[in-house]
C-alpha cells in the first residue's frame, strides 16, 4: 500500500485527501492514513530527496529542504515573498473570516484595498458573499492556497491569538493606573 | 532608504487633520529633540506599515506600556516620525494624520483638570482608553505575522511537482438511443433526487460523455466482479452524496458495459430495485 | 548527491540531461552518471512507488507500472476537475461570449490555445461562428453542458461581474444568441 500511495501522491500536482486515496486503492480511510504516516516515517528516516507533507487538508510530496539551494541552481522559480503589509491582511483575514475590507482597516488604522488586491491575485483570499449591511461590502476568506502557501495542513494549526479577539475593553486596573501616571507628564 | 535628513522645522501644514471632531491643529509647532532616541530613521520605514505600526514601535523603542502610554511623550515622537516623513519626501497619508490628531487631543484632554468624578458620567473613562483598545487590537496579530513569516521561509525551501498528464486515454463516445433505457432512467431520476439534484438535466446530459468512462467501467466491472452471482444492486453503484458528475458517469458506465455485454441488468418489478451482474469475471480485461 | 539528485528529478517534469544535473549540483558528470545509476538501483531495490528512468536523454523519475491501475483511478476524479487556467478561461468564455481567442488571451495576459482544446474537448464551448474581422477567428461560447457542469440552469445565474474591465459586458441579446448558439452542438 505505501508503494501505490507513493505512486499516486507522486503523479498528483496538489495535495490529496486521504478519502480520494483510499478511493483509488479501494482501502478504508484510517488503513490508508495509516499507511500515510508510515511513508511519511519512511522517507524522513531516508533522508533522501523527498517528504510527506500533510498540507491544505490533504497529503503531498515535496522536496526536503536541504535541497533548497541545488534545485534553485536548477531554475525553480519561486513566488515573491509577501510584504509585511500583506502578511498583517492575511493574519487579519486568517483569524477574523469572513471580514470586509473596513473590518481590516479599522484594525491596522491604514487602508488595506491594495494589498487585497495582491492577495486575491496570488490566490490568497478569495471573495465569499457579502455582508448584508448598507453598501453591501464584499466579505474575505483564506482559501486552500492559503493553506499550501505557508504549508500548513488547517486553519486550526493557528497559533491562538494572544489576546481576546474582540476589542477588548482596557481593564479597570490599567484605566486607574493610567490615571494616576497623569500627573507625571508634562 | 536615504537617511540624510533636511535641517529645519518642517511643517505638516500641507495635510490638514481629517478628524472631523477634532478641534486641534497640526499648525503647533513641534519641539525637535535631536538624537530623541525614539525618533531615529528607523521609525519612518516602520511608519510605512500603517500609524498604528508606528505607535506600537515608538512605544516598544520607549519601553512603556500600552496601557500607560506617556502620552506627551509619544505624541512628540510620532508628530517628529511624520514630519521626517514629510523631510523625505515621502508625503503624509491621510491615516497618519488622523491618528496624530488623536494624539494631540488626548494630550490635551489629559492636561486639562480631572472633572469632578461623576459615576454617571461618561468623563470618568481614560482619555486613553479607546487608542489603548485599538492598539492591543491590532497588537495581538503581530505574533501570528511572524509565524507565518517563519512558514513562508520554510515553505520556500522545499518544492512540488506538477501534476502528470494522466487524463489522456479517454475518450469514450456513447452512441445515443443504442440502449434500452427507459427502466435505466427512472432509477436514475430517483438517485437524482436522493442526491438533491434537480430531475431537469437527465435527458439533456446523456448524449455523449466522455471523461474518464473507461476508467469508470473498469471500476463497476471490478465491482460485478467481487459480487459474483448476487449482483450489486443499481442505487449501491453510487455513493451519496456525490456529485451529480459521479451519477452520471456511472451511470453512462453502466450503460455501455450493457452494450458491450459485460454486464446484465434484471429487474423483477418495475419499482424492483434493479440488480447487475457481470457477464463473466474474464471480461474484466477486456474493457481496456 | 542521491538524495540532491532525487529532489531535482522530483520537480522537474521532464527528463533531465546529466550535464543539467551536474550544473546545479556543481559536480562533474561522470560522478552524477554513477550517482544516477546508484539511486536508480535503490529505486529499483526498494520497490516502492517510483523509478528512474532514463529516456530521450535525460533521467525521468516515473511512478513503477504496478501502479496504474490505482493512479487511473485517482485520475478519474482529478480529470473531473478543471485546471485553473481552464476555469479562468471558461469563465472569461462565459462572461464575454461570443468571445476569440485573441481576445481571451488579451485578457488572461497567456496563451489559451491549449486549454481551449480541453474545454471543447469536454464540450464545456463550441465554436459559433466567426468574427467578420480579418483572419475570421472562431468564436466560442458556453453549452449546456457548462450550465450542467456548474448546476445552474441559465446564463443569468453567474454572478455578476465587480468591476468592468475593458472589454465591454456583454450586452443581454449577445448572452441570448450565445445561448441559442447551443443547441449546435452535435
Amino acid at each position: 500500500m505505501q508503494a501505490a500511495l507513493e505512486a499516486l501522491l507522486f503523479v498528483s500536482g496538489e495535495p490529496v485527501p486521504a478519502a480520494d486515496l483510499a478511493r483509488a486503492l479501494l482501502a478504508e480511510e484510517h488503513i490508508v492514513e495509516a499507511a500515510l504516516r508510515e511513508l511519511q516515517e519512511r522517507l524522513a528516516e531516508q533522508e533522501g530527496g523527498i517528504q510527506l507533507l500533510r498540507i491544505a487538508n490533504g497529503w503531498q510530496l515535496a522536496t526536503r529542504p536541504e535541497h533548497e539551494e541545488v534545485i534553485a541552481r536548477l531554475g525553480a522559480k519561486a513566488a515573491s515573498r509577501l510584504s509585511r503589509p500583506a502578511l498583517e491582511t492575511l493574519a487579519i483575514i486568517a483569524y477574523r473570516q469572513p471580514i470586509t475590507i473596513p473590518e481590516i482597516d479599522a484594525v491596522r488604522g491604514t487602508s488595506a484595498s491594495g494589498v487585497i488586491k495582491t492577495l486575491l491575485e496570488r490566490r490568497l483570499i478569495v471573495e465569499a458573499g457579502r455582508r448584508p449591511t448598507p453598501g453591501r461590502p464584499a466579505l474575505y476568506t483564506t482559501t486552500q492556497d492559503f493553506l499550501h502557501y505557508f504549508a500548513i495542513s488547517d486553519l486550526s494549526e493557528l497559533p491562538p491569538l494572544e489576546t481576546s479577539p474582540t476589542p477588548a475593553p482596557v481593564p479597570a486596573e490599567a484605566v486607574a493606573d493610567g490615571r494616576a501616571a497623569v500627573p507625571a507628564e508634562d | 532608504m536615504t537617511t540624510s535628513l533636511k535641517a529645519g522645522p518642517a511643517s505638516l501644514t500641507s495635510k490638514p487633520p481629517e478628524a472631523p471632531g477634532s478641534t486641534l491643529s497640526l499648525h503647533r509647532p513641534v519641539s525637535r529633540h535631536d538624537g530623541s532616541p525614539g525618533v531615529a530613521p528607523h521609525f519612518v520605514t516602520a511608519a510605512f506599515e500603517g500609524p498604528l505600526e508606528l505607535l506600537l514601535q515608538l512605544i516598544r523603542a520607549n519601553r512603556v506600556e500600552i496601557y500607560n502610554i506617556p502620552i506627551a511623550e509619544i505624541t512628540e515622537q510620532y508628530l517628529a516620525a511624520l514630519e521626517r516623513m514629510e523631510d523625505l519626501d515621502l508625503g503624509v497619508a491621510g491615516e497618519y494624520v488622523l491618528i496624530a490628531a488623536t494624539l494631540i487631543e488626548i494630550k490635551s484632554r489629559m492636561l486639562l483638570p480631572q472633572p469632578q468624578l461623576d459615576e454617571t458620567d461618561g468623563d470618568a473613562e481614560d482619555p486613553r482608553a479607546e487608542l489603548v483598545a485599538r492598539l492591543l487590537e491590532y497588537q495581538q496579530f503581530q505574533a501570528p505575522v511572524e509565524t507565518l513569516r517563519t512558514w513562508e521561509a520554510e515553505r520556500r525551501a522545499i518544492f512540488f511537482r506538477e501534476a502528470m498528464d494522466v487524463a489522456s486515454d479517454y475518450m469514450l463516445p456513447l452512441a445515443q438511443g443504442e440502449v434500452e433505457v427507459s427502466q435505466l432512467f427512472q432509477a436514475l431520476h430517483r438517485l437524482l433526487s436522493d442526491a438533491g439534484v434537480d430531475e431537469a438535466p437527465v435527458t439533456a446530459v446523456t448524449p455523449r460523455k466522455r471523461l474518464s468512462l473507461r476508467m469508470k467501467m473498469m471500476e463497476v466491472v471490478r465491482r460485478l466482479a467481487r459480487a459474483g452471482e448476487s449482483g450489486v444492486p443499481f442505487s449501491s453503484l453510487f455513493e451519496l452524496p456525490c456529485a451529480r458528475y459521479e451519477i452520471v458517469l456511472t451511470f453512462l458506465a453502466l450503460l455501455e458495459l450493457l452494450k458491450l455485454g459485460k454486464a446484465r441488468a434484471t429487474q423483477l418489478e418495475i419499482h424492483d430495485e434493479i440488480l447487475v451482474f457481470a457477464y463473466s469475471r474474464d471480461e474484466i480485461a477486456g474493457v481496456r
